[in-house]
């Protein structure tokens, strides 16, 4: 189990550096943002936590298919299937190793990105902690997608067409922390709701994801 | 310990390809499978390794008593050949790794990223990983790919020394293992028939 | 015969329009895929008989 | 003696729906021709909506039966993982266009009904969102069948993509109702007098979602067939290059 | 050269149906905006040209890997190289085949999107016309991506990186035509400069894709 | 025509692997190149490919004369066995795919989508490209890897038709070819000697 997690966050940091990637796109898509919409600072302000939780939904989902598909291709998954480790806890372990690499690297840089983005001064506790809520849903769900699309060649864009519908739940429950938030509204009741769907989604998916894993081997 | 398939009928691609296979291989014997390309040898490695079901018939063990390698290695190319070798020995828990490079002499080549290996060190690695599985059956297909004739040498060595420690192996291939002690079966006798045609059930054919 | 469809004449025909068209398209790509499937299974099942 | 589970075998479900379906279509024909004539010719403007309401004829039945084919498919994925007959896995792959295709009239009758309406094409209430998302869980569930080439795998897995996705589309209804109140009418279809519509527009449209129904199950019959006929095809091309 | 343009029409769509999936992740990016900044109109309309240009931006980025990454995996690319065709022209029918497959389809779908977000009337057009000349800018620049990252596995976020930044220019003025044609101002100006560095990029980024890919295949 | 290589150099990973190699093959004639598992064959024969950059020394012919064929044969999945040998006769121009076909036996196969043939039925797509290439002077790693028996005949025979067509070829292999006419070279005494370590110039070494 430990080796696995070891293994995978080792691959991530060499295989073209885990964490910096879905960090950059993340920055990116936030630069790319003022160039779209226009660099009005008003406008900005209020879209800007609607877009911080886009940008790391969309940084999330870009490193999806690094889950599973380079495993399969080289025949490791096999070897897994067969190894004395259920599979369920193995899916776990890979969504966390997800989770570490993406996920949390996009709470810590949320607040400086809210910066460029003029993020007004009281929405940044609530930004990070729904981001911190809500990024571990988001890997488990996105570990479900990648053992869907283990087979399929260049499986991406299918990839995020099964995950994004799949994401709007936790998707609005976040955002809308983030914006009552901002906004000095009381933010107890989505949160609730999104934590709701993290604990959910972390106990029950694996089970799905296994099970999809193991008609995908077959 | 004994590996007991009976009547096996094994499909690829929805199509049944052999059927009624049946053989037994004891502690401590190795079998070989021959037989024609496209006959169904990788199909029938695969479905006794537990990586695919069988159509009908029974295999005696249970997956969990399988290591099989393929034709892709599992190697992951970042890694060195010691921590690719590591890994897989922690998630059997089968401890030391020296034995396995010991067998195939990758001692020199152990702190080398699995990527810059040659096609057959690559193989090499692949085949040390099943001395780590420390599982007691081995599947392997056409494992000798790519090998020169000191590493062929060392691999069958290698299938020795597990057949001695009461390990059992099943392989599929064209050219020489250098086993001569190993029965050899031809699969093609049980090639697949074409089911009749108005059977028409839930299997579509 | 027409009946008095007022100032929203463009808006109820045009859904009746594009309704209809699309469930015609459903129906009408729905019996053309039957037909072929039947015919391409009929053939292969004469072929598939003489040979096997 | 009889078993509802003979049907499971694709023969004999092939055998059964090829003597239902021309009634079935004969139905369905005569349900839509005249519910929509009913609705259309005959039926008074009202006085709040003008004569756009006799949208209301193609909008609900299409709505209603965007839901129910996603039920039907939810169904017969649960068949599927549980008994493991190939017909209903089939019959779900076959209902997939069908229900994309009736979303896609719910939502285009919508967006016109809403230009004059509320004076958008698009507005993102809940019920249209949710039907939005309804689309996307089509389109992903039918990109998913087209991309596996194994049958049963992909049979397998978009089962069990349908039956994460239900609970999951549940989900999203709740959390775009908590997000933005609607305009959207509310229910008026139920029994309560006080609720529904205007007899005069009620009873044409029961004759229209009467069509509807028919026409699905109609639709579902024959692609389920060709469906079975289509997989029977590739097991015996299958098996004849085997033959070689 | 038609050979190779049809022989990658085919892939696309047999492998995953490519025109479909680059539409599909739009739609999702379109739909997933409002669930991020919040339903009202108003402000949807403000920046729904942008967003349009976003999603189509994105949209095309996701489907860059595919241009080279398969082709190299199984040593078809090695043989493209020694083929007796000009790789210039080579890359150039690659990234005319990723334009048919992914922009085009982009560029028709706009309005239907557009009108999810509430784009105002006279906005339509212009979006339509600068997607039209921008898109082929983002294929070839794309491929230009695609090219200096092929011998990398998994390299999708490396090449979303890389990639990104070389779209701000073209991002800038398309967004700037299409906002200016919303606000029923002048547009000529941003629209010659787009048209300006689509026929640049057209002209001569194959000759570097094609450098950076010789010296990858080395 | 002749494929002349005098004193060449090669590097894998930037580390020089073989040096001074130097030999000639003739039209019709074919040339074996053998050496234990990671001596540098694949490194040797993608060079004279023009696959990589030599060190030194210079390859008689330019790239355009030749075909390479190593590992991984370049077929895609999903387009069937024609479709994908087409493609290849389409960008190389030269007309019917009949021959190579003919050639592996691959006429059964031809609709079927390439990925799901077998091992060996693979290999012989990968080969049959070498035909329709139409290039005279072929390269080829390993060509016979999981190839039986037969399947290895038609190998042979292939590459003397296109022998006797006034082509060269230039193979590695660690098993047999049956191709008893081949010239053998073995590449051992061409190993790299470590450079002196003060020779620190624009190579680093
Ligand atoms: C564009 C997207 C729209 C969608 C997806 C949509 C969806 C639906 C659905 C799902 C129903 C059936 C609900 C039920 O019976 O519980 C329905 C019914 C109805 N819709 Fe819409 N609608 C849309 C736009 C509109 C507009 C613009 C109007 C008119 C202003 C409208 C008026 C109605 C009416 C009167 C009903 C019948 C009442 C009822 O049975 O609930 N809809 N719609
Ligand atoms: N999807 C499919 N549809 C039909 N036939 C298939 C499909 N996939 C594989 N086959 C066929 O199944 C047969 C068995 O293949 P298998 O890989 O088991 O052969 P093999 O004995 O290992 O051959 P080799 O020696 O070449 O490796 C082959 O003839 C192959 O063409
Ligand atoms: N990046 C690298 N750094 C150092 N050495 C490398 C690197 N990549 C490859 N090598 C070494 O270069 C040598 C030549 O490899 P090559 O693949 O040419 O061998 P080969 O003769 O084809 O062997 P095989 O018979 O196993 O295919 C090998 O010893 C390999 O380990
Ligand atoms: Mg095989
Ligand atoms: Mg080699």
């Amino acid at each position: 189990m430990i080796a696995l997690l070891t293994r995978d966050l080792r691959l991530a940091v060499r295989a073209g550096g885990g964490f910096g990637l879905g960090l950059a796109f993340f920055l990116i898509v936030v630069v790319l943002v003022p160039f779209g919409v226009g660099p009005q600072s008003a406008l900005l302000a209020k879209i800007a936590s609607g877009i911080l939780w886009l940008g790391s939904l969309l940084a999330c989902l870009l490193s999806l298919d690094r889950i599973f598909a380079l495993d399969w291709e080289d025949g490791s998954l096999d070897l897994l299937a067969t190894a004395p480790v259920p599979l369920e806890a193995a899916v776990s372990i890979k969504a966390l190793a997800h989770w570490l690499t993406t996920g949390l690297p996009l709470v810590v840089a949320a607040p400086v990105f809210g910066m460029l983005l003029n993020l007004p001064g009281p929405g940044y506790g609530p930004v990070v902690l729904s981001l911190l809520l809500g990024t571990p849903a988001l890997s488990v769900i996105g570990t479900f997608g990648a053992a869907l699309t283990v087979g399929i060649k260049r499986g991406g864009l299918l990839l995020s067409l099964l995950v994004l519908p799949l994401y709007v739940p936790t998707l609005i429950f976040g955002a809308e922390v983030a914006r009552r938030g901002a906004d000095q509204m009381d933010y107890s009741t989505p949160m609730l709701l999104l934590a709701g769907i993290s604990c959910g989604a972390i106990a029950l998916l694996p089970f799905a994801s296994a099970a999809v894993l193991r008609v995908n081997l077959r | 310990m004994e590996l007991t398939v009976t009547d096996l009928a094994v499909a690829r691609g929805g199509v049944p390809v052999l059927e009624g296979v049946s053989f037994t291989v004891m502690a401590g014997e190795a079998l070989v499978l021959r037989g024609p390309n496209g006959c169904g040898k990788t199909t029938l490695l695969r479905t006794v390794a537990g990586l695919q079901p069988a159509l009908a018939g029974q295999i005696g063990l249970e997956r969990e008593a399988m290591a099989y390698a393929g034709h892709s290695d599992g190697i992951k190319a970042v890694l060195s050949v010691r921590e690719n070798l590591q890994f897989w020995a922690d998630v059997f828990a089968t401890g030391s790794i020296e034995p396995a490079l010991e067998a195939f002499d990758l001692n020199g080549l152990k702190d080398r990223p699995a990527g810059s290996l040659s096609a057959g060190q690559k193989r090499r690695l692949g085949l040390a990983r099943m001395v780590v599985t420390g599982r007691p059956v081995w599947v392997l297909d056409e494992p000798t790919v790519s090998l020169d004739v000191s590493a062929v040498e060392m691999f069958a060595g290698a299938v020795r020394t597990h057949l001695r420690g009461g390990g059992l192996a099943l392989m599929a291939t064209h050219i020489d293992l250098g086993l001569d002690e190993a029965r050899v079966l031809d699969v093609r006798p049980f090639k697949a028939k074409a089911p009749a045609l108005d059977d028409f059930d839930g299997a579509f054919l | 015969m027409m009946p008095e469809l007022g100032k929203y004449e463009i808006e109820v025909l045009s859904s009746y329009a594009v309704s209809i068209v699309i469930i015609v398209a459903l129906v009408a790509i729905s019996i053309l895929r039957s037909r072929k499937a039947r015919a391409l299974l009929d053939d292969v099942e004469k072929r598939s008989g003489r040979n096997g | 003696m009889a078993s509802i589970w003979e049907y499971a075998n694709p023969k004999k479900f092939i055998a059964t729906t090829d003597k239902l379906l021309p009634w079935v279509s004969a139905l369905a024909v005569v349900a839509l021709v005249s519910g929509l004539i009913w609705g259309f010719f005959f039926t008074p403007e009202d006085y709040k909506q003008g004569s756009t309401v006799k949208i209301i004829y193609l909008h609900v039945p299409a709505a209603l039966m965007a839901i129910n084919a996603w039920m039907m498919m939810l169904v017969a994925s649960l068949v599927w993982i549980v008994r493991r007959h190939h017909v209903s896995a089939l019959a779900a792959r076959a209902a997939a266009p069908i229900g994309a295709t009736m979303t896609v009239i719910a939502l285009v009758t919508g967006a016109i009904w809403g230009q004059p309406m509320w004076g958008t094409w698009w507005e993102w209430d809940p019920r249209l969102t949710s039907f939005l998302i309804l689309f996307l869980f089509y389109l992903g569930y039918m990109a998913l069948w087209a991309a596996i080439e194994n049958d049963d795998t992909a049979a397998d897995l978009t089962s069990i993509l349908c039956l994460v996705g239900s609970v999951f589309a549940l989900l999203s209804r709740y959390a775009v109702n908590f997000w933005n109140q609607g305009l959207h009418q509310g229910a008026s279809l139920s029994l309560d007098k006080e609720e529904h519509v205007n007899d005069v527009y009620y009873y044409p449209l029961l004759v229209c979602i009467a069509g509807f129904i028919l026409l699905f199950v109609a639709l579902v019959f024959l692609r389920t067939q060709t469906e079975i006929r289509a997989r029977r095809t590739r097991a015996l091309l299958a098996r004849e290059r085997l033959g070689q």
